[in-house]
């Protein structure tokens, strides 16, 4: 994480300008919360529960936590790129989260393991490309796109693989592998953070990245600037593809289950930890750590309403709150600091 | 022009008491006070940044001072774009301020539809629309969507709108940026027609020559703060341009450069595209060739579909690189072999302004500032930093976001990413729109030095003097064919202009 | 009451079933294999909707399918309380409809030709009395997990269970509840999680609303190091993923709900209303209670 | 230089009639949305004809998700959206079905509606954030509250009569659903394209600063905007509850993407300030004719979803500029390789 930790989109703080007469101390403060919002959320809401709540801070319940972020996580993080490169959100990556845990679950079951996940991969390839394609090169809109090939995805998976439940063999490779701890963290966690770590590298450190964010910025300067933009919308695209289909492997092996319907809600899930985190829904700015923290930030919560007893409903006011609170505090600090 | 018959100045109708404008921080208005009368054409001249619009926005209601006040006949002015409207303030902006999608008619009336029993009024809409234009003496359709007209009919139409309200106060934030030559005369006997109708008409413009063509009074601003403010008869171009940089500018303009073109190294062959018509065009290594022309005869749908940044129809175009010859098949292609693009509208395809100096920078330079696809933040800073200080980029922070700075720093940082290239060929359209005379000279320089280097250089601009001044030989384009090719012996402001327009249009000079 | 028993069964004969489900859940998969099977069988012309439980959806459908005036509408509720203008609907238009899965409301049933299905408050109530008769009078606190919220059949299961502890056995407290939206992930978070809150010590007993749920359930409890055997687990469903739990003894009860029962027998139900048969009013599926006793009978071999 | 009678801006505006029609036609934003109605129509005709001959059904359809797409429409114009409008329509229908008394019940729902709408608009306008997140904010705010509400059941209407009458047809064989679908579309035309805050409205979303600029209360327009389109959406959660006989917490799930959809078929940019209140209607026709005639033949469910999806792909990129920007990037594409390829092969 120490290598995120230093990535320049979240460190460098970009009104830290010396300045004559500067806005006033508590101007500042919000200013510097808001710029480390995300942070300061997260850090507060867990010394908090740590506190307060019971059983919070026990091993298992930590493993709890992480049950929650990792899979929604997995995909928030590779929708990190759709999203900073202004194009919206992948609303088909539900449809790509069961069918990897389908074709892993079921394709393991006929055949065997590694031709599962090639087979899994490939198909997230197709939709990496379609996607890219429609958006990037015919300059369709995202979320139509999206909606497009998640019907048909959906529709495919349904069609081809009958629609039932899959169960991988009771102690088979696959259970195991999703019963693999370090401690409390579970393995789902550390692909979680695996991912993380070669996707933020991705993002910010390499020329690829680089383009994406530029090209959220502004499509027009980048292109200008000799770039290949289409290409970099399908990159982004297949990066999400590819996160979503780890993502469909570790649910699977979390369960030693699949079903088609098994990812619901991941679309704007995934997008609500993206915006918490920070990362502009125009595009350009924001990051992966960003993203991660943003995950880590509702599946605490929930955690926390959960084990406090509180039902479904108010649960969704509650994330619904922090969306709108998170983004209000960034948004008021800088209207301040303008002043 | 400016030896008219004096007009008859009136009474002060607006004045600004000691504004301060703060954004954050940043002190971007330091006290300043101006009055206008009546009648007069008033100049106000600065550097880019020096607060010019921020003081016409404020007296324009849109934006509140931190501190000071507007007053209108006296009275304060208080309740923002509606009251100052009311007062009867109308402002061109410097940055287009028009609603794409709408008819010419509808952005004319913009925020004051003629409505009646609730509903808008078509006819009295096109009636009020037809006699802006008429007043201003231009004809366009009143139902063509705006965003089809060129930029320069574009800015007839907003000045139309701010007529249309037969305002007291008329405030034109550069309004000649974007017209050519009688465009911009035809401007300036428009302006000073309504000033002898008693209207109070601030001026903003880098050209010093339309001020000193048309204006009574002019006030200096630097880095917010008013300098000073004279009559114009009791003053020259040269004292005021040393109050607006603050030091003597060294006049590069005049200096006729040595050059000695190579071979041909950009080559182009029957360019067709929309607007286009058969181009045959060629570029020489170290030579600067400029591209004259009326707004709207093609010139930029000209190199634009050279380069592949736009679809072309028909047409080959060949760059030498390393003593073979390439084609340019698309504007990726052109990248590659070394040709660089600075686009004519900066802030929209320019740069990306939400990101820093040192990013737009390392856009088109990535590949050789990374390693194995891998960047490298202190790499990149370096790298930028170097580029930044070859262009002059003032304040020389490259962590900042480009947007922060100046419309004449930002075009210095278009300049500098493509630098880093080294290119073959560099292709400028407008480079200096809208930039003030100390960031013009630096970009000339730039312009010069590449050519001194072996640049073959393409440079459009509807800057005459600018055009004349940086070029070997012009190519005017007409009606999207080159109508004729100059020399730069046998160039001037009156062979050019008799070119671009035909020769029906030359009557005077 | 059928007033349009005119045409017999036979080609062309035109059906139009109105699913809330489909492929998109197991249940619904296997319910469908049985569905098709028997209509094939007995000559239907069937054409199928899935309203993807959007009350509003199933009521489009419900238009739809009676403008295509077929011989008969087979009717799965999205949600109970909101089909009666479809029933109206169809009456109006002389199209007999029959009820499958769950229910539609008491005061709606004249409207309808009768329900095939399993009775899910009875499946609720059943899962209950097994908890009731493995508590044996001591006093135990159990967990709950629930199905979709807003599911019909989730309500009716979280019901019959709830109202039926309360009268037969009070000694078992249901301490904590929330929903595992019939997936074994959700599930298995939900349920150490309300162990978490609960303190794992305290807990005797879990109840889940049907057998993926409680098979994530039992995977979260020995997650937390626990005695699967010791605790007092029951659920509702005997699925190939729940019979064999029961089987080895961690699942304690189960009640037994076949979708190809479900499925088969709503075309029956409805081939016979077309022949103008009598039928009555409710042919519920029975609710076996399947324990370590029973789990390997053929009579409750699972079927999804 | 200037002529004395105005300056010359090359030649002279187009006049004549085909020039006219050309550019008015040229200036719609609906083609995409008649071209796939056409072809749905036409598929729909060859294969099924009862989509035509029970039109009742298929407006009903329509205006299901029509009238929704409609309120969203108004946001959208703007420049911003409303990703709430599906919870609005639960949240509305729960509300209604807290009173026995239905016209009280209605005027809660559009109470609900008028709240929501305030709240939106406060934190776009006030706060300052953007619409895509406040709205998202409150997706998750409102569902979760009907849900309280609701205790998560359904909550059946007490004047069941009342409501099963609401579902029948009031003029010829249309029920008060399509009237209203009807009305509401006519109004918003009317509005958007006669009344000056209406036409302000393409002004807030083609060119907010400008619009700012020239005097129009751009923050009144926004709350404006954003309240219609939330009392449009409570109101077809109350239509739905009526039509329904009572209220689900849980409705409503497909009603989000399916208005968007129409609305970005119809032609109404994303970005602001481009579409119009009749593409969305056609949007809204061709998607929802299809899903009816798709129901009409039987296919399976999966595969007609395979069809929806893929009639959706091509409607988008099949649009003219979408062909356009295709072949231009598929050009840079290319020849980027080749440039490549030779770079490699002479150095
Ligand atoms: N909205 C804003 N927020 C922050 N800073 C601003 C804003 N508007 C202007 N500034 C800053 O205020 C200063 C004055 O800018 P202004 O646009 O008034 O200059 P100008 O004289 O009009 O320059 P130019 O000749 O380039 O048009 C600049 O430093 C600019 O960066
Ligand atoms: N008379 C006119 N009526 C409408 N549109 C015009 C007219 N003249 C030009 N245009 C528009 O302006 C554009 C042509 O201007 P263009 O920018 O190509 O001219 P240019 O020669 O490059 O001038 P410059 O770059 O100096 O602005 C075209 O897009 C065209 O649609
Ligand atoms: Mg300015
Ligand atoms: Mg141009």
């Amino acid at each position: 994480m120490n290598q995120l930790a230093e990535s320049p989109t979240v460190a460098a703080p970009t009104a830290a300008e010396p300045r004559a007469d500067g806005p006033s101390i508590a101007a500042k403060a919000l200013l510097w919360a808001a710029e480390r919002g995300i942070v300061v959320f997260t850090v507060v809401l867990i010394l908090a529960s740590v506190l307060f709540v019971d059983g919070f801070a026990s091993a298992v319940n930590v493993a709890d936590v992480f049950h929650r972020a990792a899979p929604i996580g997995i995909v928030a993080v590779g929708m990190t790129f759709v999203v900073i490169s202004g194009n919206y959100l992948d609303l088909s990556v539900v449809a790509q989260v069961a069918t990897g845990a389908v074709i892993l679950i079921g394709v393991s079951n006929s055949h065997s393991i590694p031709i599962a996940i090639l087979v899994a991969l490939a198909v997230s390839v197709v939709y990496g490309l379609v996607n890219g394609v429609a958006v990037g090169y015919f300059k369709a809109n995202a979320v139509i796109v999206t909606l497009s090939t998640t019907y048909i995805g959906l529709g495919l998976l349904r069609w081809l693989s009958g629609g039932s439940i899959f169960f991988g063999p009771r102690d088979g490779t696959i259970e195991s592998f999703g019963d693999i701890k370090l401690g409390a963290v579970p393995i789902s966690a550390i692909v979680l953070v695996v991912v993380a770590l070669v996707l933020g590298f991705l993002l910010s450190r390499t020329n690829f990245g680089f383009v994406v964010r530029a090209f959220g910025s502004n499509k027009e300067a980048t292109r200008l600037s000799g770039v290949n933009t289409p290409v970099v919308v399908l990159g982004a695209f297949l990066i999400t593809s590819f996160a979503a289909t780890i993502a469909g492997f570790v649910l699977a092996a979390y369960s030693n289950t699949a079903v088609s319907s098994m990812s619901d809600g991941y679309d704007f899930g995934a997008l609500a930890a993206i915006i918490i985190g920070g990362t502009s829904v125009f595009g350009g700015k924001g990051s992966v750590l960003r993203t991660v923290l943003g995950v880590v930030f509702v599946s605490v919560l929930t955690n926390v309403l959960v084990l406090s007893g509180v039902g479904f409903g108010w649960q969704q006011v509650a994330i619904g709150s922090l969306i709108v609170l998170a983004v209000s505090v960034d948004a008021l600090a800088r209207k301040v600091s303008k002043k | 022009m400016s030896d008219d018959q004096s007009s008859t100045v009136g009474p002060v109708v607006i004045e600004a008491d000691s504004i301060v404008k703060r954004f954050g921080g940043a002190v971007a208005l330091d006290g300043v006070s101006v009055s206008v009368r009546a009648g007069e054409i008033y100049a106000l001249v600065g550097e880019n940044g020096a607060g010019k619009s921020t003081l016409m926005r404020i007296l324009a209601g849109i934006l509140a001072p931190t501190e000071g006040t507007v007053l209108v006949d006296g009275r304060p002015l208080e309740g923002g774009t509606r009251a100052a409207l009311d007062a009867g303030i109308a402002l061109v902006h410097q940055e287009l301020s028009l609603v794409p999608e709408m008819t010419v008619a509808e952005n004319i009336m913009l925020g004051a539809f003629p409505t009646r029993g609730g509903a808008i009024s078509r006819k009295e809409m096109q009636r009020y629309a037809g006699a802006a234009l008429e007043e201003i003496g231009v004809a366009i359709d009143l139902d063509e969507p705006v965003s089809r007209l060129s930029v320069s009919l574009r800015q007839f139409i907003e000045i139309a709108r701010a007529v249309a309200r037969k305002p007291r106060v008329l405030i034109l934030d550069e309004p000649t940026a974007t017209l050519t030559p009688a465009e911009t005369d035809y401007l300036l006997e428009m302006l000073q027609r309504l000033a002898r109708g008693g209207l109070a008409i601030v001026y903003i413009s880098h050209r010093l020559p339309e001020i000193f063509a048309i204006c009574e009074r002019v006030t200096v601003l630097r880095d917010g703060r008013h300098i000073d403010t004279a009559d114009i008869a009791d003053t020259t171009p040269d004292v005021l341009v040393d109050k607006m940089v603050g030091r003597e500018l060294k006049q590069d303009l005049g200096v006729v450069r040595e050059s000695n073109p190579g071979d041909v190294v950009l080559s182009a062959r029957g360019i067709t595209a929309p607007k286009v018509r058969g181009i045959d065009l060629d570029v020489r290594a170290g030579e600067i060739v400029g591209l004259g022309g009326l707004v709207g005869a093609g010139r930029s749908e000209l190199v634009r579909a050279m380069l592949g940044v736009d679809p072309r129809t028909g047409g080959d175009v060949t760059v030498v690189v390393d003593g073979q010859v390439r084609r340019v098949g698309s504007y990726t292609s052109a990248v590659r072999h070394g040709i660089a693009f600075v686009p004519e509208e900066r802030r929209q395809d320019g740069l990306a302004l939400s990101m820093s100096v040192s990013d737009n920078i390392a856009l088109p330079n990535r590949r050789s500032i990374s390693r194995a696809g891998v960047t490298s933040p202190a790499r990149q800073q370096a790298f930028a930093s170097t580029l930044a200080d070859t262009v002059g980029l003032r304040p020389p922070n490259v962590k900042r976001d480009s947007g922060d700075y100046s419309g004449g720093n930002q075009q210095k940082v278009v300049i500098a990413k493509w630098l880093g290239l080294r290119p073959r060929v560099i292709v400028l359209d407008e480079p200096t729109r809208g930039v003030d005379v100390g960031a013009k000279a630096e970009i000339h320089r730039l312009v010069r030095e590449l050519a001194d280097e072996g640049t073959a250089v393409l440079v459009i601009s509807s800057d005459l003097p600018e055009l004349l001044d940086l070029s070997d030989v012009i190519h005017v384009v007409r009606d999207g064919q080159i109508a004729g090719t100059l020399a730069r012996d046998e160039a001037d402001e009156r062979s050019v202009m008799s070119l671009a327009a035909g020769e029906s249009m030359v009557t005077s000079s | 009451g059928s007033d349009s028993a005119s045409s017999a069964s036979g080609d062309g004969t035109k059906v139009y079933a109105l699913l809330p489900q489909g492929t998109d859940q197991p249940y619904g998969t296997e319910y469908l294999k049985a569905m098709n099977a028997e209509a094939e069988k007995e000559g239907l012309d069937l054409t199928i909707t899935n309203s993807q439980y959007d009350a509003d959806k199933q009521a489009s459908d419900c238009q739809v399918a009676v403008a295509a005036k077929p011989d008969l509408i087979i009717l799965w509720p999205a949600v109970a309380d909101t089909v009666r203008p479809c029933l109206e609907r169809a009456k109006a238009a002389g199209i007999p409809v029959t009820v499958t899965n769950s229910d539609v409301k008491e005061e709606d049933k004249s409207l309808t030709a009768g329900y095939s299905g399993p009775d899910t408050y009875g499946q609720g109530a059943a899962s209950a009395e097994i908890m009731c008769e493995l508590a044996d009078g001591k006093d135990i606190n159990i967990l709950q997990v629930e199905g979709l919220t807003g599911n019909t059949t989730a309500i009716n299961r979280k019901a019959g269970f709830e109202e039926t502890i309360d009268e037969n056995c009070p000694n078992v407290k249901i301490i904590a509840s929330q929903p595992g939206d019939w997936n074994k992930d959700d599930s298995q978070t939900v349920t150490s999680e309300m162990l978490t809150a609960a303190g794992a010590k305290n807990i005797q007993g879990i109840y889940a609303a049907d057998d993926t749920m409680v098979a994530g359930a039992i995977d979260a409890l020995k997650s937390q190091g626990l005695d699967v055997k010791k605790m007092l687990i029951t659920s509702i469903g005997n699925t190939k993923l729940g019979n064999p739990l029961v089987v080895n003894g961690e699942l304690d009860g189960t009640v037994f709900q076949s979708s190809a029962w479900d499925g088969q027998n709503a075309v029956t139900l409805a081939a016979k209303v077309l022949d103008g048969e009598e039928v009555d009013e409710d042919l519920f599926m029975p609710s076996v209670k399947v324990t370590e006793a029973n789990a390997s009978d053929a009579e409750v071999t699972p079927n999804w | 230089m200037s002529t004395p009678h105005g300056i010359n801006f090359g030649e002279a505006p187009a006049r004549t009639r085909v020039d006219q029609l050309r550019r008015t036609l040229g200036r719609r934003t609906e083609g995409r949305a008649v071209a796939l109605l056409a072809v749905v129509l036409v598929v729909a005709l060859v294969m099924e004809p009862l989509v035509f001959s029970a039109y009742p059904v298929t407006l009903s359809r329509v205006a299901l998700v029509g009238l929704v797409a409609l309120g969203l429409t108004v946001v959208i114009l703007m420049g911003e959206l409303d990703l709430s409008v599906a919870s609005t329509v639960v949240l509305a229908g729960v509300m209604m079905a807290q009173t026995d008394n239905v016209a009280l019940g209605v005027l809660l729902a559009l109470g609900t509606g008028v709240a929501v709408g305030l709240v939106n608009a406060f934190f776009v306008v006030k706060v300052g954030i953007n619409s895509f997140i406040a709205t998202l904010g409150m997706l998750f705010v409102l569902k979760g509250l009907a849900i309280v509400i609701s205790r998560s059941e359904p909550i059946p209407l007490e004047n069941i009569t009342f409501a099963i009458q609401f579902g029948l047809p009031i003029v010829g064989p249309l029920t008060p659903r399509i009237v209203i679908f009807v009305l509401a579309f006519v109004l918003l035309h009317l509005f958007l394209t006669r009344m000056r805050a209406g036409r302000e409205f393409y002004a807030v979303g083609g060119n907010r600063q400008a619009a700012r600029d020239a005097g129009i209360p751009v923050d009144r327009r926004l709350v404006t905007g954003f309240v219609m389109c939330s009392v449009i959406a409570a109101g077809a959660g109350a239509i739905d509850t009526l039509e329904r006989t009572a209220a689900d917490p849980t409705a409503g799930s497909t009603v989000l993407l399916s208005s968007f959809a129409a609305a970005i078929i119809g032609g109404v940019a994303l970005t602001g300030g481009r579409g119009s209140i009749l593409g969305t209607l056609i949007g809204a026709f061709s998607l929802g004719t299809l899903e009816v005639g798709l129901t009409l033949t039987g296919v399976q469910v999966d595969i007609q979803q395979i069809y929806i999806g893929g009639v959706l792909l091509l409607a988008v990129m099949t649009d003219p500029a979408s062909l356009r920007a295709a072949r231009s990037s598929l050009r840079t594409s290319l020849h980027g390789v080749r440039a490549r390829s030779t770079d490699r092969g002479l150095t």
